[in-house]
């Protein structure tokens, strides 16, 4: 086992609210580990440091040991760690193949004079990374919609879409940001099951955010659980579950009756 | 080698096409009776000025249709590049034929002046569009439209203020900075020899649309249309959105900056400061959204149907703006997307319909 | 009668259904808590009610009329006041002048007096920094600005989304007392929240949310006594 | 040395007409948060409607300060009108579409009310009726004011002149800014404003009509506008055609000088507007009248590139 | 691909039958079609206005008396919206659609230029009537014009403001927009220092500005004895204003492009004891003069005719001349036939082209003087003058 993702005491605070403080997390190849805590609790914004929408004032990030800090989104992206959105950021006027295609413009060489000479670079490429594309959708059973407007799938089909298109910039490490939200527990018991699938078949590394608790318990290894932007656990979802601390950050602390 | 040239074909049927039309199409007294139409050399000159704003139109399809970004200098590209190839093509040919006359034909000796003239407006328009483009990546939307119509209007004070063009007489005791100065000034750049014709337009033309066509349905397009459609997620599916932002905009310089030195070489037209002001931008960007931004075909349909009705609707100048306005108001209500939104013609449901064809899907490559 | 009776109540966002059918009664007098996990659907049925989501069905009724279709500003009118989640106070105006936005609906000047005094007895940190620019408070100060603000629009129903998201557990033990206080005096409180410990210790009953749906609804003694909210929360 | 003097009080002459217009610009940018092309026309509206009632009124014997006032008012109620009229059937559609929708449609509402002014007489078909445009040639601002000089200095070897349209352009200027300055900061309906500017569902939830108050802050910007066509004409009695490039160039010099001081920002627009003026007219006195254009469009990008909030814009973070 | 393309050879199609619907060509019948295009619309659409006026007149007056060559003369006008690219539109469609046999037209240099420069490609003789700019006519020749030209219309405003008024300090404020303003300004500094005089400084402005205070201070400081303005009326009236309220009371000189009425009407008084030249004065006694006036009066509400109206009239009538002088309609003929126009009796003066295909006339120059434009002096071509 290899470590993949090393984030060590990375710390950052708008204006004067600490909103990420002295964060912790390593990620060996193939772990499925989860991020999770109340509302407001710093895991999106942990996900945008990770991606490098903020740069963190403190703490470094390493992938497979490759400084991360300082790089731009796209940069860090193309050093593999791809994620999805929260609230969901595709591409609604395009295809959905095209949608999972501009993911994939990671893997091109060709430049644009290619494009427009149709060199041989360019034909190799582009039918390659179509071919790979479709197979793409194919596991997330949307190849029957590749030529649908995104826009216009149902609400599970995009999530899944995201998913897809994050493994096509093909990552290290995927980030998923709450997929889960908004699914009835059908389709949340399918969600689970593809994520275990998609490691399977990618060999990717996977930290997912996940409000469902059913979810992330069943199906992640490692838990970190934040509150208020400090790290107040991680373990087994076994040894979260029973954690007083994460029972009172979620339940609330137990009012003393003299306080009402 | 084979795949090359399967490359360059659709390159050479675009020359072969527009080979044809120089060819047929009358110039002078001819014309071509067809019984109740008679093609004359007015209508050669209509349809030259339906190639230039082809160009133009399909052009800042990249910067406002592709990127969602919003230019309104596309005029003042469009005018670097008329200047840029007036200069090069009128001191030129004084330079290495002794005049600056008009050269009637395709290929005479100044061709090769007027083709390199074409490419270094594209390159110098290129440059420009590469610096107006910079200001992209801290500004968006509104502030950026207000940027490009500003470096419009300092380019129109700028050219205003150039020295009188020389000709082969003066040229002579003139110094070199008078030489390079000397674009016309106010009045403009008169007297740029005429080797503009339908061969030269329609070629540029049609291979500036199979550009930004493949441009679009290649991967690299895709990344354009992304940044959009969404430029967050483009930015973390790894798509360098600032370079494509700017590449957007110096490729749209290029081809207004080639469009510009075709118009500044058609006969009867003259490139002068005041009119390749910020209205004539807006006149290209109406074709863009009236076409439907990011939709290369609507561009075309609407940079042809925004050039012939004017022309056959000249005693309702005066009401030409108003009812552009009016479309542009009830667009942008009804119909955001222009009338093919991001779709070429051919993948719009409703024409599909229209047309009842079977729904084969076609997709490059 | 019931003071909020919401019948059956849908609200799509796109292709998410985030509220599948659920019927929840708010009787006159009474804390009512709405608990369950992030993206339960908590917000969404505040959003109802006050009027901010257009792709609404089912009905709501209040004081027997229904609310459906009317404008976020009238439904204020009629008595209404949400403090929404992450306070939505207005950090560019002064605190005092955002005190005065909550009472927008009224022109009894001297009424508002009043309930600006009243209600800065209750929140006397507030009535220190009545100049200052209303970013510059803190999160609990703000919070109580926004509750506060809330109050000066006098309302017969007032709904809190989320008082103690972010806030440290001192300052939620006096914003739970506050909102008992603010009971006593006869305002009927819909309240959402996470916290579940203080919620139900605060309320007279509670409902569970689960993905759009109640799945629990019950005395709030009742249910902080089970364990089935926890389940809800920490699944397992 | 009587240069110097005389440059900076039509730096401050023109000046304050461009803090005028560029509050307008300001106020809806504030809340509507675009470009609203059609503030230039609405002023070009201003101008023209001016002369015409200043014409009726002389014609009715109304002269002097009566005058003035009476066709400030009219205009304003006028150009209100039609603001109020745009709003509606433009914009609102538009509240919740893309931002560059909307910018799209202010160049339409713009090039329509520039394009219909110009109309000559026309004649709608089937009917008597004709419409009467401003047409296509300048027109002219009567005089309000006789004897126009206020006082004049004499200094070295000439004199410095100040009129009373300048005095007057600088005191109206003045007062509505100190007007809008208590209507956004003092009054229930500018707390209004700023809340719905702000956050227009938080708004809501105070029990402001959030349509109704962008409406209004669109009206008032509007209404400035028409004020400022009145000063303008009053001191620039030469009316440019509607179709003239002059307006929105001038419209656009003052949405710099908007974004200069920092958009959304009252203050920031007479400040944006009094620098433009000092810009434009030293530039013009001592550097060279050439480019006078260029100063205040390189002045803009400048301040774009190094601060894009302007001179009291504050940062907006946008959320991922 | 070539589904694409075999689509957009469809859509080709589709736009080339919009276009064949909507362009059909007039058929040809038996007048003499003569094709004016004319700003009739846009900034400048006063000249265009005006110039129509003045040419719909001459035509009409040679169709009472019974045509030409034995033919009814036809007018098509075609509006330039005061741009090149409709100008050179408009004038293709007249050549090549309407099958016009000469043209009549513009006023502003830039449009006759490249009106100009397609009529000379299709061999069809052009008479600009008011384009004063030199390089129209240069270097070709089926382009003539009735006026004069901006270096001599220069040096009649130097000559007499140095002469007459006895100005040697002149300032001179130009639009540098407009190659009109940049031209005469050129050329009547040239023309002041060789009679003689100074220029003390030469600010310009943009057309269309309204404020000018900057460029009229600078002005001031040079203590000129008189201020040059080579702009159009539009612009001048605001500029006059403002040198009186500077307290600038020396007589401003200005040329062709202030000849308007609604000059008067803007800047009334500030214009007392200034100057400009033209090309006529109503006031000139001459009979034809007199009774082109007295009938454009009666044709157009008691309107006084512009210089823009006269100069059409007769550069529409040097063309009806040379038509029946050259007794046919054949293009190189006609060109021919205007050329050797000589003494030709118009109502702006006597008319005789140069070999450069430019009229020598004499320039006059008017004063505004109780509220009107009198009649000043009258400025010779100077003899040496090329």
């Amino acid at each position: 086992m290899s470590v993949l993702l090393d984030i060590n005491s990375i710390s950052l605070s708008f204006g004067g609210l600490k909103a990420l403080s002295d964060f912790n997390l390593l990620m060996n190849k193939g772990d499925l580990q989860g991020l999770i805590g109340p509302n407001g609790a710093g895991k999106t914004t942990c996900f945008n440091v990770l991606t490098g929408v903020y740069a963190p004032q403190a703490g470094e990030m390493r992938l497979d040991g490759k400084l991360l800090n300082g790089m731009c989104c796209n940069q860090i992206t193309r050093a593999g760690l791809a994620r999805t959105f929260q609230n969901i950021r595709l591409f609604g006027n395009l295809t959905v193949l095209d949608n999972v295609l501009v993911a994939s413009r990671t893997q091109i060489r060709h430049t644009m004079f290619g494009t427009v000479l149709r060199s041989m670079g360019h034909l190799r490429e582009e039918r390659a990374l179509h071919a790979e594309a479709m197979t793409l959708l194919e596991v997330f059973d949307l190849a029957h919609l590749a030529h649908e407007t995104s826009r216009n799938l149902p609400y599970g089909s995009q999530r899944r879409l995201e998913i897809a298109r994050a493994l096509a910039t093909r990552p290290k490490i995927l980030l998923l940001d709450e997929p889960a939200a908004g699914m009835n527990p059908q389709e949340k018991k399918l969600l689970a099951e593809l994520i275990l699938s998609v490691r399977e078949k990618f060999h990717v590394t996977i930290l997912l955010i996940e409000h469902d608790m059913c979810l992330v318990m069943s199906i992640c290894e490692r838990i970190t659980v934040l509150d208020h932007g400090v790290t107040i656990a991680q373990g087994t979802p076994q040894e979260i579950q029973c954690d007083p601390k994460v029972i009172e950050a979620y339940l609330g602390k137990p009012m003393e009756s003299e306080a009402i | 080698m084979v795949a090359l040239l399967r490359g360059f074909y659709p390159y050479a049927i675009a020359i072969l096409i527009a080979f044809v039309m120089y060819k047929v199409m009358p110039v002078g007294a001819e014309k071509i009776d067809l019984g109740i139409l008679q093609i004359n050399s007015f209508f050669t000159k209509v349809t030259g000025a339906i190639g230039i704003a082809i160009i133009m139109a399909v052009s800042l399809n990249i910067v406002n249709g592709y990127t969602g970004q919003f230019s309104l200098g596309h005029a003042g590209f469009m005018a670097i590049g008329a200047y840029t190839s007036a200069w090069i093509t009128h001191y030129g040919s004084i330079h290495f034929f002794g005049n600056a006359n008009a050269m009637e034909g395709l290929f005479t000796k100044g061709s090769a002046l007027f083709v390199a003239s074409l490419l270094a407006a594209g390159l110098v328009s290129a440059l420009f569009g590469y610096l107006v483009g910079l200001p992209s990546l801290r500004l968006r939307g509104d502030y950026l439209a207000i940027v490009t119509l500003g470096f419009g209007e300092i380019l129109r004070a700028l050219l205003n203020q150039t020295q009188p063009v020389l000709d082969e007489f003066d040229i002579e005791e003139a110094t070199r900075g008078e030489i390079f100065t000397g674009l016309g000034g106010a009045l403009g750049f008169s007297g740029v020899p005429k080797y503009s014709n339908l061969f030269w337009v329609w070629s540029v033309a049609i291979i500036t649309v199979i550009i930004c066509y493949r441009l679009k349905q290649s991967i690299h397009g895709k990344a354009f249309l992304s940044i959009r459609e969404n430029e967050i997620a483009a930015e973390a599916m790894g798509v360098p959105t600032t370079h494509y932002k700017v590449a957007a905009f110096a490729i749209a310089a290029f081809f207004a900056g080639v469009g510009g030195a075709l118009f500044a070489h058609t006969l009867g037209n003259i490139v002068s400061p005041n009119e390749m002001n910020y209205q004539r931008s807006i006149d290209f960007v109406i074709m863009v959204v009236l076409g439907g931004m990011g939709s290369i075909s609507g561009s075309v349909i609407a940079a042809v149907a925004l050039t012939i009705l004017p022309e056959s609707l000249r005693e309702f100048s005066e009401y030409r703006m108003i009812v552009y306005a009016i479309l542009l108001i009830v667009f942008m209500i009804v119909r955001p997307d222009g009338i093919f939104g991001i779709r070429e013609f051919w993948e719009v449901k409703w024409i599909r319909r229209l047309f009842r064809r079977t729904p084969k899907e076609t997709h490059a490559p | 009668m019931a003071l909020l009776e919401i019948r059956n109540l849908n609200v799509h966002y796109g292709a998410i259904h985030a509220l599948q059918g659920i019927n929840v009664t708010v009787e006159q007098g009474k804390i009512v808590t709405l608990l369950g996990a992030n993206g339960a659907g908590k917000s969404t049925t505040l959003r109802a009610i006050s009027g901010l989501l257009r792709q609404v069905k089912g009905d709501i009724l209040y004081q027997g009329r229904s609310l459906f279709g009317r404008p976020p500003h009238d439904i204020v009118r009629d008595g209404i006041a949400q403090v929404p989640e992450g306070r939505g106070i207005f950090p560019d105006l002064s605190v005092l002048e955002n005190l005065n936005l909550g009472a927008y609906i009224r022109s009894d000047k001297k009424g508002i007096e009043e309930d600006r005094e009243r209600a800065l007895t209750l929140f006397p940190r507030i009535r220190e920094r009545l100049q200052q620019k209303a970013g510059t408070l803190s999160g609990g100060e703000q919070q109580m600005l926004a509750t506060a603000r809330a109050l000066l629009a006098r309302p017969k129903l007032l709904l809190l989304d989320e008082p103690s998201l972010g806030l440290a557990p001192q300052i939620v033990l006096t914003i739970f007392r506050i909102i008992r206080e603010i009971n006593e005096t006869g305002t009927t409180i819909l309240l959402v929240e996470q916290n579940a410990h203080m919620a139900l210790q605060a309320a007279h009953y509670a409902y569970v949310l689960e993905c759009g749906r109640i799945t629990m609804h019950d005395d709030a003694k009742a249910l902080a006594e089970s364990d089935a909210v926890k389940k809800a929360y920490l699944g397992g | 040395m009587i240069k110097l003097v005389q440059t900076l009080l039509s730096s401050i002459s023109v000046g304050s007409l461009y803090a005028l217009i560029a509050l307008g610009y300001t106020m809806v940018y504030g809340t509507l948060k675009f470009i609203n092309f059609a503030h230039a026309s609405i002023f070009m509206l201003g101008a023209w409607f001016s002369a015409i009632i200043a014409a009726a009124l002389l014609a009715n014997g109304v002269t002097g300060i009566p005058a003035i006032v009476l066709s400030i008012l009219i205009v304003m109620v006028i150009c209100t009108t039609l603001g109020f009229v745009i709003e509606r059937l433009a914009y609102r559609p538009l509240r919740d579409a893309p931002r560059l929708n909307v910018l799209i449609t202010a160049i339409g509402v713009a090039l329509l009310i520039e394009n219909v002014a110009a109309l000559n007489d026309v004649k709608i078909p089937g009917t008597q009726t004709t419409i009467h445009g401003f047409g296509t040639q300048p027109g002219k601002m009567p005089e309000l004011l006789a004897n126009a000089d206020l006082f004049s200095i004499p200094l070295g070897s000439g004199t410095v002149v100040v009129d009373k349209v300048d005095a007057l352009i600088l005191g109206l200027s003045i007062c509505l800014m100190i007007v809008l300055e208590f209507i956004i900061y003092n009054t229930r309906l500018g707390a209004a404003m700023r809340a719905a500017s702000h956050d227009a569902r938080t708004a809501a939830l105070m029990g402001i009509p959030v349509d109704r108050t962008i409406s209004i802050t669109f009206i008032i910007g509007t209404s400035l506008a028409a004020a400022a066509g009145f000063l303008y004409v009053m001191k620039y009695p030469s009316i440019n055609p509607p179709v003239a490039v002059t307006w929105g160039l001038l419209g656009l010099k003052a949405f710099v000088a908007a974004v200069v001081g920092g958009i959304g920002n009252v203050r920031g627009a007479v400040v944006g507007g009094l620098l433009i003026g000092i810009l434009e007219q030293a530039g013009a006195a001592y550097l060279s009248p050439h480019f006078r254009d260029v100063y205040v469009f390189a002045l803009l990008i400048f301040v774009l590139l190094v601060r894009p909030t302007g001179i009291f814009g504050s940062t907006a973070v946008e959320k991922v | 691909m070539s589904a694409a393309v075999r689509r957009i050879t469809v859509a080709a199609a589709m736009v080339a039958g919009l276009a064949v619907a909507t362009m059909a060509a007039h058929a040809a019948d038996d007048t003499i079609k003569i094709g004016h295009y004319a700003s009739k619309t846009g900034p400048e659409a006063t000249f265009g206005q005006s110039s129509d006026k003045g040419v719909k007149m001459a035509i009409d007056e040679a169709n009472n008396a019974g045509g030409v060559l034995g033919k009814k003369l036809e007018l098509i006008t075609y509006d330039t919206q005061g741009k090149s690219a409709e100008a050179s539109n408009a004038v293709t469609r007249l050549i090549n659609n309407d099958h016009v046999v000469a043209l009549l037209g513009e006023v502003a240099s830039s449009l006759s230029l490249a009106g100009g420069e397609i009529a000379q490609a299709n061999g069809i003789p052009m008479i600009t009537h008011a384009s004063t700019n030199p390089k129209v006519t240069q270097g070709r020749d089926m382009v003539f014009r009735v006026c004069f030209i901006d270096p001599f219309q220069g040096y009649a405003v130097a000559k007499f403001a140095t002469d007459n008024l006895k100005a040697k300090k002149i300032a001179i404020l130009y639009d540098q927009g407009q190659a009109y303003s940049v031209g005469l300004r050129k050329d009547f500094s040239k023309a002041v220092k060789q009679l003689g005089g100074t220029i003390t400084t030469e600010q310009s402005y943009t057309g269309g500005d309204q404020d000018f205070s900057a460029q009229l201070t600078t002005i001031r400081e040079g203590q000129p004895d008189a201020i040059f303005i080579p702009g159009y009326y539009t612009d001048v009236g605001n500029i006059a204003l403002q040198v009186r309220k500077l307290g600038i009371t020396v007589p401003l000189l200005g040329t062709d492009g202030w000849d308007s009425a609604k000059l008067k009407e803007i800047a009334g008084d500030a214009l007392k004891d200034c100057y400009y030249s033209n090309h006529y004065t109503p006031e000139d006694p001459r009979p034809e003069l007199q009774a082109f006036i007295k009938k454009f009066k009666e044709l157009h509400n008691g309107e006084t005719p512009d210089a823009m109206a006269v100069l059409a009239y007769d550069g529409a009538n040097v063309l009806l001349d040379a038509m029946k002088r050259a007794n046919t309609t054949e293009p190189k003929a006609l060109a021919k036939a205007i050329g050797e126009t000589k003494g030709f009796k118009g109502v702006t003066g006597t008319i005789t082209l140069d070999e450069n295909r430019n009229a020598k006339k004499p320039a006059v120059i008017l004063q505004m003087k109780d509220g009107e434009w009198r009649y000043a002096a009258s400025i010779a071509p100077p003899a040496d003058e090329k």
